[in-house]
């Protein structure tokens, strides 16, 4: 109806128009979105990665990438990677992926394709990882994990990953092993968010502490979005628990802290993922933050040293802990380096260690010295099995004492013993 | 044509009883008229038999069927319509479009897009409004969006029309007007017609016979002339008078 | 087996926390009932009223309760900007509210909901922060009470009380009333609509702001910028719940979302007992549009 | 009018659909997954656009059939090892049947009452799936499907294909027609006979069925399926961007609608600054109150003579 007589040839001209203005405008945003950059000049090497700067991760994303760019120039300021005898000079090659997993299927090709990364550091955290290791393997490119724990991405058999912290399940193992030495008969209670890595992490804890005969007599998970665990906290209480772990992001740590106070509860032993590390906790908490412990993948007060390395009989590379620690001061203006920030410049020193041993910027040889590397740098020790996971990389445990982070477990990196029991 | 009747038909809202116990019976090819005061239950028995609201107790038949339990959409394809009393136009829709959606939706389910834009075309000439047609129905008057209630109304082919107030709020020359229209109409397309109004003149020349309403029951029935002079009735309309000045 | 005893505190825990949602839905309850239309960006706003009490304790040492009436101050100017930016348009002249002009809020505060929490992550990072103020606990039996909760429900109470009061008692309050019910009557006890509309929108964002102060107490450590997307559902479920406009319902509603979650919590898992919480509206919806209150 | 014949844009549109089926022959990977983004985007703006853009509903919640269709395949390919294309007809099927079944309670409610309670539905969706161990529960399901442009790149072109060319014919014909007599008032469309919840349900499930498929694709596409990221209420608010900034209802509008807003935000990224869902969401603010029909209705207002070439 109301066809009003457009006639035949106008029509036929709107749409070539169309079609026209339509191949022009696509085939010249083409061209534009995958103009190869220029290729690496000669004595560089380029590793390119996606992180998390907005977004739900932005905290993380952050530091992690403060630890990254510290560990490029401690590297680059020092020799570079030797390779046959020439030192070459790392550069980061990096986007935001606004912590969504549908970012990293493009950033990740254009790094690639577009960008010629020799090779990938993963996204943070586990879900945008393994959005991005089909790609790493599909284009043959190694890629190592600075935080992507879940360990399930370990079991889907991928050739050209590589992980450099410690598997999600194995986080809270140091302070069960304490209580196991120390308190045997103590009854536990774990409550944790319900995200993917604290869920890991908890229920890993919950099944290790069974197998150490410790009786679990409270579990519960919680909603991330929820900021309210009083009712866990009260059923833990009147369960009989006498330590409570778990926790998740540094939110939900802080939150289990504060709430015990609330609810009158003084448990004995407190160990909660990632958030006791963070200065902010004991800032935010004040009394009530003394005696908590957590575990942590490093800290910057944390002794590994060379003569650690030498006398496991193995390789030292990279910066002391100190040096690190005051060159990413300057890099990050003024801030302390946090477990991501270790564990990400961590990751280029495993990345320069193997480029360096394998003498040769070829994946497939940087790959065979991945699999047999076993070195120790500030960040701890490197060794993976067969499917890329790490597993010589130990945890430690902390502990705030009068307003000081210690690093009490284990023995071999203390400083100093934990106090038992907490409120006291 | 089958004929309409409520049976008994009573309403409760929340306590308050709007309707008790009416029942009317419109036969194929007649018009009833159907008054009384303000809130006398009027546009509630309307809505009842139009299906847009469900009566407490009782029933309204077409024929033999029992419609009361259906949706309103069901109750136009079986050839029942209504008016509403504020005009509701598809606003973002031309005119024709308007009638066109009734014509497609309602009784004769006629799918092709021309053919329906031909028969809305033909019943707004009928109706004397073919130079709206493509016009934004937001855009009319508001005696030409109660004409286009209208149109819509007939465009369903529907053979009952429940008309609710249409006639308010005319001039008396309107009036005349609007009363030689309808008859032309009734001429061209037979219907019967339940007719609604709280003024009395134009039911009093359109319909056969008439039902008074007041406070949810019928308090008199019967031709024009008998209504008029029923004693209950000048009893309600005087009462109403006092209380409320009608326009 | 379920101890009694936590079933009891899950309970008295419940009623505080139920508290603390009424008085954070209030606002929305008010510029809803009244004014007919839904601010899908009441989250942002309660997150406005957590900040403005972050602050006021970083830089004043105020705690929460203190900063609870400096926001509900500035609550009254965000009020008035935000009437005469989103709503008059809409409402100038208007006898009823159509569902386009519905639609329209609804919409535009949708934009106004993405470009304040986003905006927030740039302004304050998007790091939790939370309160250091803790009163201390008092002892009930074998129970212990928060102290900061026990005040914050007292003062929910005493909002939402005084809200009914001022909206029965006082001239304005009946004003805006009769605009909830009919926009022209208000013409008739002699207010002029758009003051009694606007006057009545900043009320509602004075207390949502205020309410976002008080929340504060209850979650220690979880102010953020998306702290709205969890608020904002809960608010709107609470309103439905006790049906828009009714002072009361508020409060009806908060309780019965705040008991439901933290005594389902005794039975089955968190994430379904706050399933379970929002999913009470569709019920309520078909079997009782009005609101569980008559 | 709209009863119109298909006009220049229905013949550009398929234009650029066919010139998008030969695009990864002619550009490498890194374009075809930009563009493979582009169309999950677009598929989900088309989906939304069946109930909200063409009735007015406002599904706030919409992101819960794009949850059960990722949830669908992942579960699917991780348990059953499902080929992926069939775990997207399995998404779109379980989106059909889960938008019935949502759809038949909460068409019942208008206006706000229905966007709240859809919101309401995906946030207990959220918090359901992550006490379901079966799915992973909190920890979500990884997969290894491999890097495969090609297959992500035609389903998703199909998906979005068939949304184009279901949203041409429901504009076209009667249903058209009724659809906007109960966008306009839906009291008066059943008052001429229009099947209104029928109508509506049938939209909804539409809307659900490639809501489901374009969920499955994004599992696909990012090997695995977690529960925040996927139930995130953000993927409803940028479908809503999308058709709100293009202009809801129409057949042109949400696929303009993802273009002006996925590639900003796309390229924002590798700039690294974080302003796009501020200045989305100014868009929305300043469309919703000053051009309510979004860019193509208010170009289609404007100029006759676009209106006809925007049919």
């Amino acid at each position: 109806m109301l066809k009003r007589r457009v006639g035949i040839t106008t029509k036929t001209t709107a749409i070539i128009v169309a079609a026209i203005i339509l191949v022009v405008a696509g085939g010249t945003s083409a061209y534009y979105l995958t103009l190869p950059t220029k290729p690496p000049p000669g004595g560089t090497v380029k590793v390119g990665f996606s992180i998390s700067l907005t977004g739900n991760f932005n905290v993380e994303g952050a530091a992690s990438l403060n630890g990254m760019k510290t560990a490029t120039q401690w590297l680059n300021s020092n020799g570079g990677i030797i390779v046959n005898g020439k030192s070459y000079n790392m550069t980061l090659d990096y986007t935001d992926d606004a912590s969504q997993t549908s970012n990293i299927v493009p950033l990740y090709t254009k790094l690639v394709q577009q960008d010629n990364a020799q090779f990938l550091l993963a996204p943070y955290s586990s879900g945008l990882t393994a959005a991005a290791a089909p790609i790493a393997e599909q284009f043959g490119t190694i890629m190592l994990s600075h935080g992507g724990s879940a360990d399930s991405i370990w079991r889907q058999g991928y050739k050209n990953v590589f992980e450099v912290l410690s598997p999600a399940s194995t986080y809270l193992r140091v302070a069960i092993d304490w209580l196991k030495a120390n308190h045997p008969s103590d009854k536990l209670a774990v409550i944790y968010a319900g995200d993917s890595f604290s869920t890991t992490a908890a229920l890993a804890a919950i099944n290790y502490s069974k197998a150490q005969g410790f009786q679990v007599v409270y579990q519960s998970s919680y909603p991330t979005t929820v900021n309210d665990v009083t009712p866990q906290l009260t059923a833990a209480k009147s369960a009989g628990a006498d330590d409570l772990l778990g926790g998740g992001h540094f939110n939900d740590g802080l939150l289990l802290a504060k709430q015990l106070a609330q609810v009158g509860w003084t448990p004995k032993f407190i160990s909660l993922l990632v958030a006791v590390t963070e200065p902010t906790f004991q800032q935010q908490l004040g009394t009530a933050a003394n005696l908590v412990t957590g575990p942590s993948q490093w800290e910057h007060t944390v002794a590994y040293t060379s003569d650690q390395a030498k006398s496991l009989g193995l390789d030292w590379f990279g910066p002391t802990v100190a040096q690190f620690t005051q060159l990413y001061q300057q890099v990050s203006g003024g801030k302390t380096p946090t477990y991501h920030s270790g564990e990400a410049a961590g990751t280029i020193f495993v990345l320069a260690k193997a480029i360096q041993s394998a003498n040769s910027f070829d994946t497939t040889s940087v790959k065979r010295v991945l699999s047999s590397l076993n070195f120790m740098s500030f960040f701890g020790q490197f060794q993976v099995d067969q499917t890329g996971k790490q597993t010589a990389h130990s945890m430690v445990l902390v502990q705030w004492q009068n307003g000081v982070l210690k690093v009490v477990y284990p023995t071999t990196v203390a400083e100093t013993q934990p106090q038992y029991p907490y409120g006291a | 044509m089958p004929t309409l009747r409520t049976e008994a038909v009573s309403k409760e809202f929340g306590g308050v009883q709007a309707l008790k116990g009416v029942t009317i019976s419109l036969p194929a090819g007649s018009t009833l008229g159907l008054i009384g005061p303000n809130g006398s239950g009027k546009t509630t028995l309307l809505n009842i038999i139009a299906g847009l609201e469900k009566p407490t107790s009782g029933a309204v038949m077409l024929g033999e069927t029992r419609i009361d339990h259906l949706p309103a959409n069901a109750i136009v394809k079986l050839g029942v319509a209504k008016t509403h009393q504020i005009p509701r136009p598809f606003a973002e829709m031309t005119t024709r479009e308007n009638v066109s959606v009734a014509v497609m939706y309602g009784r004769r389910r006629i799918k092709d897009t021309k053919r329906s834009l031909n028969e809305a075309d033909r019943l707004l000439s009928l109706l004397g409004m073919d130079a709206r047609r493509d016009l934004p129905a937001s855009s009319l008057t508001v005696q030409e969006k109660k004409r286009l209630e209208l149109a819509r109304a007939l465009a369903t082919g529907a053979d009952v029309i429940l008309l609710d107030e249409v006639f308010a709020g005319l001039s008396s020359d309107e009036l005349r007007d609007s009363i030689q229209l309808f008859r032309k109409i009734r001429g061209e397309v037979g219907f019967s017609a339940l007719i609604v109004e709280h003024v009395m003149g134009a039911v009093l020349t359109l319909a056969e016979r008439v039902v008074v309403l007041e406070e949810g029951a019928k308090i008199a029935e019967g031709t024009p002339d008998e209504v008029v002079h029923n004693e209950a009735v000048i009893r309600a309309y005087l009462g109403f008078e006092e209380n409320d000045s009608p326009g | 087996m379920v101890a009694l005893a936590v079933i009891l505190s899950d309970l008295l825990f419940g009623i505080m926390l139920g508290c603390v949602f009424a008085v954070v839905a209030h606002g929305l309850n008010l510029i809803w009932g009244v004014v007919k239309v839904v601010n899908i960006a009441h989250g942002e706003f309660i997150m406005l009223g957590a900040y403005g009490a972050y602050f006021l304790n970083v830089f004043g040492g105020f705690n929460p309760l203190l900063s609870a009436v400096v926001d509900g101050a500035l609550g009254i100017f965000v009020g008035y900007a935000f009437y005469f930016s989103f709503l008059h348009r809409e409402l100038r002249g208007k006898e009823r509210i159509t569902l386009r002009s519905e639609m329209v809020t609804l919409v535009s505060t949708f934009g106004l909901s993405l470009f304040m929490s986003n905006l927030a992550v740039v302004a304050f990072t998007g790091d939790f922060v939370g309160i250091n103020w803790s009163p201390g606990t008092v002892a009930l039996g074998f129970l212990e009470l928060p102290l900061g909760a026990l005040y914050v429900t007292i003062l929910a109470v005493l909002i939402i009380s005084t809200s009914v009061v001022f909206l029965d008692r006082t001239y304005i309050g009946n004003a805006i009333k009769a605009y909830s019910q009919d926009i022209t009557a208000t013409q008739l006890v002699g207010a002029n609509p758009t003051k009694v509309a606007s006057l009545a929108t900043a009320l509602g964002f004075s207390i949502t702001m205020a309410g976002g102060a008080l929340l504060t107490v209850w979650i220690p450590t979880g102010i953020n910028p998306y702290m709205g997307a969890l608020y904002a559902p809960i608010s709107f479920v609470i309103v439905v719940l006790g049906g828009p406009g009714k002072m009361l319902g508020s409060l009806l509603g908060g309780l019965t979302l705040g008991v439901v979650i933290d005594v389902l919590q005794a039975f089955v898992p968190v994430s379904l007992a706050y399933a379970v919480a929002f999913l009470l509206l569709i019920p309520v919806l078909l079997f009782r549009p009005e609101g569980i209150v008559k | 009018m709209r009863i119109a014949g298909l006009g220049v844009t229905f013949f550009g549109l398929l234009a650029l659909m066919l010139l998008l089926l030969i695009l990864p022959f002619a550009f490498p990977f890194s374009t075809s997954v930009i563009v493979i983004n582009l169309l999950f985007y677009t598929a989900l703006a088309y989906s939304i656009n069946f109930i909200t853009g063409m009735t007015g509903y406002v599904s706030f919640g919409h992101v819960v059939f794009l949850g059960i269709g990722a949830y669908a395949l992942g579960a699917s390919a991780d348990v059953y090892g499902l080929d992926p294309v069939l775990g997207v007809l399995l998404g779109a099927a379980l989106g059909l049947v889960f938008a019935l079944m949502i759809g038949l309670v909460t068409l019942r409610f208008r206006g706000v009452y229905f966007a709240i309670s859809t919101v309401v539905i995906a946030l207990a969706a959220l918090n359901i799936v992550l006490e379901l161990p079966q799915l992973g529960g909190s920890q979500g399901i990884i997969l290894n499907l491999g890097f495969q442009p090609y297959s992500w790149y035609y389903t998703i072109w199909g998906i979005v294909l068939f949304e184009m060319l279901i949203t041409y014919y429901i504009n076209r014909g009667k249903l058209g027609l009724g659809i906007r007599a109960i966008k306009s008032d839906e009291d008066a469309a059943r008052s001429v006979g229009v099947n209104v919840s029928a109508l509506k349900l049938y939209l909804f499930g539409l809307s659900g069925l490639f809501a489901g498929a374009g969920g499955a694709v994004f599992a696909w596409t990012t090997s695995g399926v977690f529960p925040y990221e996927t139930f995130s209420l953000n993927f409803s608010l940028q479908m809503l961007a999308m058709i709100i900034i293009g202009g809801v209802g129409t057949a042109l509008g949400p696929i303009l609608g993802a273009v002006v807003v996925y590639l900003p935000s796309y390229y924002f990224l590798t700039v690294a600054i974080g302003t796009q869902l501020i200045i989305i969401g100014f868009a929305v603010v300043v469309i919703a109150l000053f051009i309510p029909e979004g860019i193509v209705g208010t170009l289609k207002r404007r100029s006759a003579s676009l209106r006809e070439l925007l049919e």
